[in-house]
């Protein structure tokens, strides 16, 4: 399907889109790790963000730098500033999360300095009342060192354009989950994390006019194949095009299910909520940041993604969830047993896969399978 | 040729007293694994004939192979298998199979039939991996657990090892007992390093039925914690080539303070088993 | 001085007999068995007649290797790295960085022109950066080990594979043929694996020309490709690959007489 | 074993009962605590003791790596603990102390006898991804303790301005209600501005103990340290530990005067990094047979050592704010004050950059004056370990020898004593060390 199409061709071609936007718009180009990076910033600045997300590729370069106990996400991101992937990037930021892939930023910058380069506090408890000012003080340092950098100021017109921009793209990606939904769903997981991921690493307004045309035709869209078991992926980072491929491509007959949802940083919870209105602007980002649905990091002391999974579970009609984890990702980890305990106790079976640079295909769909087959044996008994 | 004691004995077998001429349904279960292949035929869900043996590079290869030697000697012919079921990790390039179900499920609903309905919990101890399973009276898989990451504790580990100490796989067990009193297990995780560690001790001077015994017992505390993470409930079955290293079984029970329930026929044809008991129920429904 | 040097690898042991520590007089191996002293004394006495000298007539024994304190007629012993670093010198004067990829342990050292190592690594606790990885992967693909090599150089695809184990790794090999992919690609896939785990641990060491390969696997072509391909630069292979740990050990025997 | 061949007296430290004592009462007191109508509460050893400490003086704590690290010393006891909590779900790669602590409540046995005593509240800091959530797990294994912890990760030294020290204070201030809430007890800022200071002295003495190692030969080795400098992980703001490191300081300073060192062959200095595998100290002694001494490490100096640059650029202990006569009269000043000083912790400030500690590490190699330096990469501290690589790569590139060998501070599956022994005879080759001893 065209409209599909054309972000599964912005993800694969994401250097050469980079590099075509630079030329178009002849402004700067701002690698970013974390979904915490408030990008309304760079936008209004004229600076086009794009979120670092694995290559899937073995490689041999970073074991100089990053002990391998630390994730394999955080190694392929490296990996790809190593090898000058992206060479293009003027500057590169990092908003502060785990400290896995911290080390990709900072081993990135020593090794490949970029002309501007920033790592954003962001604070870890949310939770705080006291979170807000702070938030919002970095903010401000932030937006004067983009300013300085791109050597023009940020109007208070340009950040509520922005603004207006990335919540209408949160708005749309919200209708487009919700067709999701449906008894059956029009479309795949593997072709909403296409979108998603485009949606990190390309330009919002193009982004919202491509989702627009494909909204105006997917609720009249027929899959070839059933819906089936309806899925939810939830866990770390998550970009493995490959394993939801093969989930969603098994014996039709025997095995048929679908992605109807996800909880993870490269789905849903980088888009879930919008920028709240507020005369204060930054305080108004510092607040969007602040109450987003939590990365494991900064979910505590209270547990707030069990009760937003849950109510995803139940709006999305999910029987089934995968819990997917990169290898060694503590933050997660430190989550799992929870998560787990919580979808048990509302009746939904759960799969915990362990996630590298590649997945081994034929271990994982083993596994899948039989998940699957505990879910219905009905015609077996 | 060195001599490979990892090499366990290929064989066939056929029921003496069961007659397939009257059975209503002739199905048959197909499990190819990663190490070895299984077919396995019954008449209307008792078994007839299976033969066992190592699984080559081509699985299709494997199965003809296997169909063929387990029809050997008896007047039954594949025409008049009415369902096949393939299973394990070849279970999608089984040519003559018309429907292929995972291993977790056969080896659930296997370990039902051959050690009876009360089996709650079920360990497969395959070629490369493990599995914990739960299951219901009717060998419905409630949940299940797989080992990740490295191969220690998998049947392939006990080859590597029996061959590294040059002792056949089936006195494995046996010997592995003939010491006064229990030595530490070998500390490493990894096959592997477990061999090299085992040198070391052969070097400085443990019989080789300690230092067996020191590996299985290692290995025997591996599958316990990977049971643990699942939660044991009685009965417990074990199916697989491991079930007659009784040097990891003995040991196993005596971590879980409790007895693995016996088998009736060779656990190693479990997921077969199965496999062609499923064929039957298909058949019965009418999904033939 | 005639000097011996005995390397008790994991897998195979090596005596070398040398004259003064500047020339080999002879060379002579076997697997390591199960009764390791027994063997070490058997290829020892034929080192010996190899080298057409009599037991009394060795001044100086020195072992090296993972056995190297259970080592007989030995006086004293160097580790693997030291060896590994004075054996290489000797043979390539011009050498700064060796790979030496054993049956159980990849290593990699950097070292200056006296064979002084400057730095080392040793792969942590997991095999699959070593020999035996190939022949669990070799008899997964039922070829013989000698042929893995060459099967791969047939192959031009690369299929990624993640070899975090060696045993476990067999699976997703397994799982490759059943998905009917050729052989040669499966075996360029090994190498490939294994290749970037030890080019992981060359980076981290650092490398600079010659870079010399040592041990059992470097006799592999197909690993040596890929090894070239990943550093971008040529390499040496050492002929007798096997035999330079303990022609290091050999030589220290030498130094180590005149101290005692 | 031979009699050590070396041209330096020796002999043990005089101080060195009172320091098992001082450990043995602190957990016999938390054990007890209850009996006398006193609280218990659990944290870290970064969080902020001092401040329960305004809740009276029948508060007393448990910091939980420590507890975790003697655990680990009890090699069947930890096994079990580690299964206890893998049976329970958690992943083996995860913080070793953590998962020894989670498998003593599971088990329900304390590593010093009888059952695991349970906190009345949980008081935690957070810069490590574990932190936090380490007690949002306690409270879950315990029904439900209540748990505070405070957000610290605000940047490193060279960046603090006011509104990251506000949003900290912000927090003690919620924190200090909170107890108050939980326990419900006056606080009493007297207290507070009491073991503050007591705070600031205990880190400011321990930075100068470590500063007289620079002394060739060194008076104290870093496996001796280890077991003095863990007071101050345990309780920081007490009197009791600050006294005892005034009182070790002098003794050491005593020891540099008479030329007493820690290694009587002494003949080459390296420094270790990251916490040890807590069971396997025995690495440190392999070392002396070549007479190769490990000073300290950036963990042993810069865990609870306060440190600053002094106007020469050397590396020295951080003058108290006592000293420096800041005011510290109400819960306002002593919070912020507080806070300041801590948020110069050198362990704090690589978890913005490595170049932060390589800077630091190098400071230690030149002015400790080092030969070499030993890496432990720590699969049990993903905390510590972070940048580590990095770290090496600086210490090479400044001209150290660097040794690196893999290993757990309290998991022992993943340490391999015979590998990494082998792994210092290679390193002392390069060193071109040869054995004293066997």
């Amino acid at each position: 399907m065209n409209e599909i199409e054309v972000f599964r061709e912005w993800k694969n071609k994401r250097h050469e889109y980079a590099k075509e936007w630079k030329k178009r718009t002849g402004g700067k180009v701002m690698g970013y790790f974390c979904t915490y990076v408030p990008e309304e910033i760079l936008h209004a600045a004229g600076v086009l963000p794009v979120r670092i997300l694995g290559s899937h590729e073995p490689q041999n370069v970073t074991e100089p730098h990053i002990f391998a106990m630390f994730c394999p996400f955080c190694r392929d991101c490296l990996a790809q500033g190593l090898k000058g992937r992206f060479d293009y990037l003027d500057g590169l930021m990092i908003a502060q999360s785990c400290l896995h892939i911290r080390q990709a930023y900072t081993s990135w910058i020593k090794h490949k300095p970029v002309d501007f380069s920033y790592y954003l506090c962001m604070p870890h408890k949310v939770q705080s009342k006291r979170s807000y000012k702070f938030l919002k003080g970095e903010l401000e340092v932030f937006k004067k060192a983009v300013e300085k950098w791109t050597g023009k100021e940020i109007s208070d017109k340009a950040l509520k354009h922005s603004i207006e921009v990335y919540n209408e793209n949160r708005r749309l990606m919200h209708d487009l989950y919700n067709l999701r939904k449906a008894p059956e769903s029009p479309i795949s997981g593997e072709d909403v994390m296409c979108i998603s991921m485009a949606q990190q690493m390309m330009d919002k307004e193009e982004h919202n006019q491509a989702l627009k045309k494909l909204l105006a035709v997917l609720p009249k869209h027929k899959r070839d194949r059933p819906t089936g078991t309806r899925l939810l992926i939830i866990g770390s980072e998550d970009d493995d095009l490959d394993f939801l491929h093969m989930v969603e491509n098994l014996n039709k007959d025997q095995y048929a299910a679908t992605f109807v949802i996800d909880e993870h940083c490269t789905g849903s919870r980088y888009f879930w909520n919008e920028v709240p209105d507020d005369k204060d602007l930054l305080m108004a980002i510092s607040r969007r940041y602040i109450e987003r649905p939590p990365c494991p990091t900064k979910d505590w002391e209270e547990r707030k993604r069990i009760p937003h999974t849950i109510k995803l579970v139940k709006d999305f009609g999910v029987q089934g969830a995968i819990v997917m984890q990169q290898k060694f990702c503590d933050p997660h980890e430190l989550d799992t047993v929870a998560i787990r305990k919580a979808l048990d106790e509302a009746g939904i079976k759960t799969l915990f896969l362990e996630f590298d640079v590649t997945v081994p295909i034929g271990q994982f769909r083993i596994r899948v399978e039989a998940f699957l087959e505990t879910l219905k044996q009905e015609d077996l008994f | 040729m060195v001599e490979e004691y990892w090499r366990w004995k290929e064989y066939r077998w056929t029921s003496p007293d069961l007659d397939w001429k009257k059975a209503k349904h002739v199905t048959c279960g197909v499990d190819v694994g990663s190490v070895s292949t299984q077919v396995v035929i019954m008449g209307d869900g008792e078994l007839y004939a299976y033969s066992n043996q190592r699984t080559g590079s081509s699985s299709p290869e494997s199965a003809e192979k296997g169909l063929r030697w387990a029809l050997e000697g008896t007047d039954l012919t594949r025409e008049k298998i009415n369902y096949t079921v393939g299973t394990g990790y070849g279970r999608v390039n089984v040519p003559f199979a018309n429907r292929a179900i995972t291993e977790i499920a056969c080896h659930a609903r296997g370990a039902n039939f051959m050690y009876g309905p009360t089996v709650r919990t079920v360990l497969d101890m395959g070629g490369q991996d493990c599995k914990a399973i739960r299951c219901d009276e009717k060998g419905k898989v409630i949940s299940f657990l797989m080992n990740d990451k490295c191969a220690a504790g998998t049947g392939r580990g006990m080859e590597v090892f029996a061959d590294l100490l040059q002792v056949p796989i089936e006195k494995v067990g046996d010997l592995s007992f003939e010491v006064e009193q229990e030595p530490p297990s070998v500390s490493s995780t990894c096959v592997v390093f477990a061999k090299s560690e085992a040198s070391g001790l052969l070097r400085a001077g443990w019989p080789k039925t300690k230092v067996l015994a020191a590996y299985c017992s290692a290995m025997a505390h591996r599958i316990f914690t990977l049971l643990e993470r699942i939660g044991v409930e009685k009965d417990f079955a074990i199916t697989g080539g491991i079930a007659k290293n009784t040097g990891v079984v003995k040991r196993l029970e005596n971590e879980l303070k409790l007895t693995v329930s016996k088998p009736k026929v060779d656990p190693q044809i479990a997921g077969g088993v199965g496999a062609a008991l499923f064929a039957k129920t298909l058949l019965e429904k009418g999904k033939g | 001085m005639i000097t011996a040097g005995i390397d008790m690898g994991a897998k195979t042991i090596k005596v070398v007999i040398m004259e003064d520590g500047k020339k080999v007089l002879s060379m002579a191996k076997d697997l390591g068995g199960t009764d390791t002293r027994a063997t070490t004394e058997k290829i020892y006495a034929d080192a010996l007649k190899k080298a057409s000298v009599k037991m009394e007539d060795i001044t100086h024994v020195t072992s090296t290797g993972t056995g190297r304190a259970a080592a007989p007629y030995a006086k004293d012993n160097i580790t693997e790295v030291g060896a590994a670093a004075k054996g290489v010198i000797f043979i390539y004067p011009s050498a700064r960085t060796v790979i030496d990829v054993g049956a159980e342990e990849g290593k990699t050292l950097r070292c200056d022109a006296t064979g002084k190592v400057i730095d080392f690594a040793v792969n942590e606790k997991c095999a699959a950066g070593a020999g035996s990885f190939m022949e669990s992967m070799a008899r997964a693909l039922e070829v013989k080990l000698e042929e893995l090599g060459p099967l791969a150089l047939k192959s031009t695809n690369a299929i990624p594979m993640n070899a975090q184990c060696a045993v476990f790794a067999e699976s997703e090999v397994v799982t490759l043929v059943h998905q009917k992919t050729p052989k040669q690609d499966i075996a360029k896939a090994i190498h490939d694996a294994i290749a970037d785990r030890i080019t992981s641990m060359v980076r981290k060491v650092g490398f600079e020309k010659d870079v010399v390969i040592i041990g059992g696997v470097a006799k592999n072509p197909a690993f040596v490709e890929a090894m070239k391909r990943n550093l971008e630069m040529d390499m040496i292979v050492a002929n007798e690959p096997e035999f330079v740990g303990a022609i290091g050990a050999a030589i220290m025997a030498v130094e180590n007489a005149g101290v005692k | 074993m031979a009699e050590k061949k070396g041209k330096y007296p020796t002999e043990p430290l005089k101080c060195w009962e009172k320091a098992k004592q001082i450990r043995e009462d602190y957990y016999k007191n938390y054990a007890k605590a209850h009996d006398k109508g006193g609280l218990r509460w659990a944290g870290g050893a970064w969080t902020f003791d001092a401040i329960p400490m305004g809740l009276g003086d029948d508060v007393y704590p448990i910091t939980s790596e420590p507890y975790g690290a003697s655990c680990a010393f009890n090699k069947q006891f930890s096994l079990r603990c580690l299964e206890a909590s893998e049976k329970a779900g958690y992943a083996r790669d995860l913080c070793a102390y953590m998962r020894n602590y989670w498998g003593s409540i599971l088990l329900n046995e304390y590593a010093f006898g009888g059952p695991f005593p349970k906190p009345d509240f949980l008081w935690q800091d957070h810069i490590c991804c574990s932190h936090a959530k380490w007690y949002q797990i306690v409270s879950e294994l315990e029904h439900g303790i209540p748990h505070y912890s405070i957000d610290v990760a605000v940047g490193p030294e060279s960046d603090i301005n006011e509104n990251k020290i506000e949003y900290i204070v912000g927090q003690m201030h919620d924190g200090i209600e909170f107890l108050e809430k939980t326990t419900g007890r006056k606080y009493n800022d007297n207290l507070l501005i009491k073991a503050v200071k007591n705070h600031f002295r205990t880190t400011s003495t321990w930075a100068k103990v470590c500063e007289l190692n620079k002394t060739v030969p060194a008076p104290l080795d870093e496996k001796s340290m280890y077991s003095l400098y863990v007071l101050g992980t345990l309780q920081k703001a007490s009197e009791t530990v600050a006294d005892f490191y005034e009182e070790l300081y002098k003794e050491v300073k005593d020891r540099v005067e008479r030329g007493i060192a820690a290694t009587p062959n002494e003949r080459c200095r390296v420094m270790s990094d990251t916490q040890p595998p807590w069971g396997f100290l025995s690495v440190f002694r392999y070392l002396e047979k070549f007479g190769c001494v490990s000073i300290g490490s950036l963990y042993s100096f810069g865990l609870i050592g306060a440190w600053e640059v002094d106007d020469k650029g050397e590396w020295v202990h951080r003058k108290t704010p006592m000293e420096n006569k800041l005011t510290i009269n109400d819960r306002d000043s002593a919070l912020r004050v507080y806070t300041e000083w801590e948020l110069h912790k050198p362990e704090w400030q690589h978890f913005y950059s490595p170049d932060l500690k390589s800077e630091m590490m190098i400071r230690i190699a030149k002015q400790w004056k080092l030969n070499g330096v030993m890496l432990h990469y720590n699969r049990g501290c993903e905390g510590l370990s972070l940048g580590i690589a990095e770290n090496r790569l600086a210490l090479l590139e400044a001209g150290y020898p660097v040794m690196v060998f893999e290993g757990n501070m309290g998991d022992e599956r993943e340490f391999d004593m015979v590998r990494t022994m082998g792994r210092i005879d290679a390193f002392m080759e390069t060193l071109e060390l040869k054995k004293d001893f066997d």
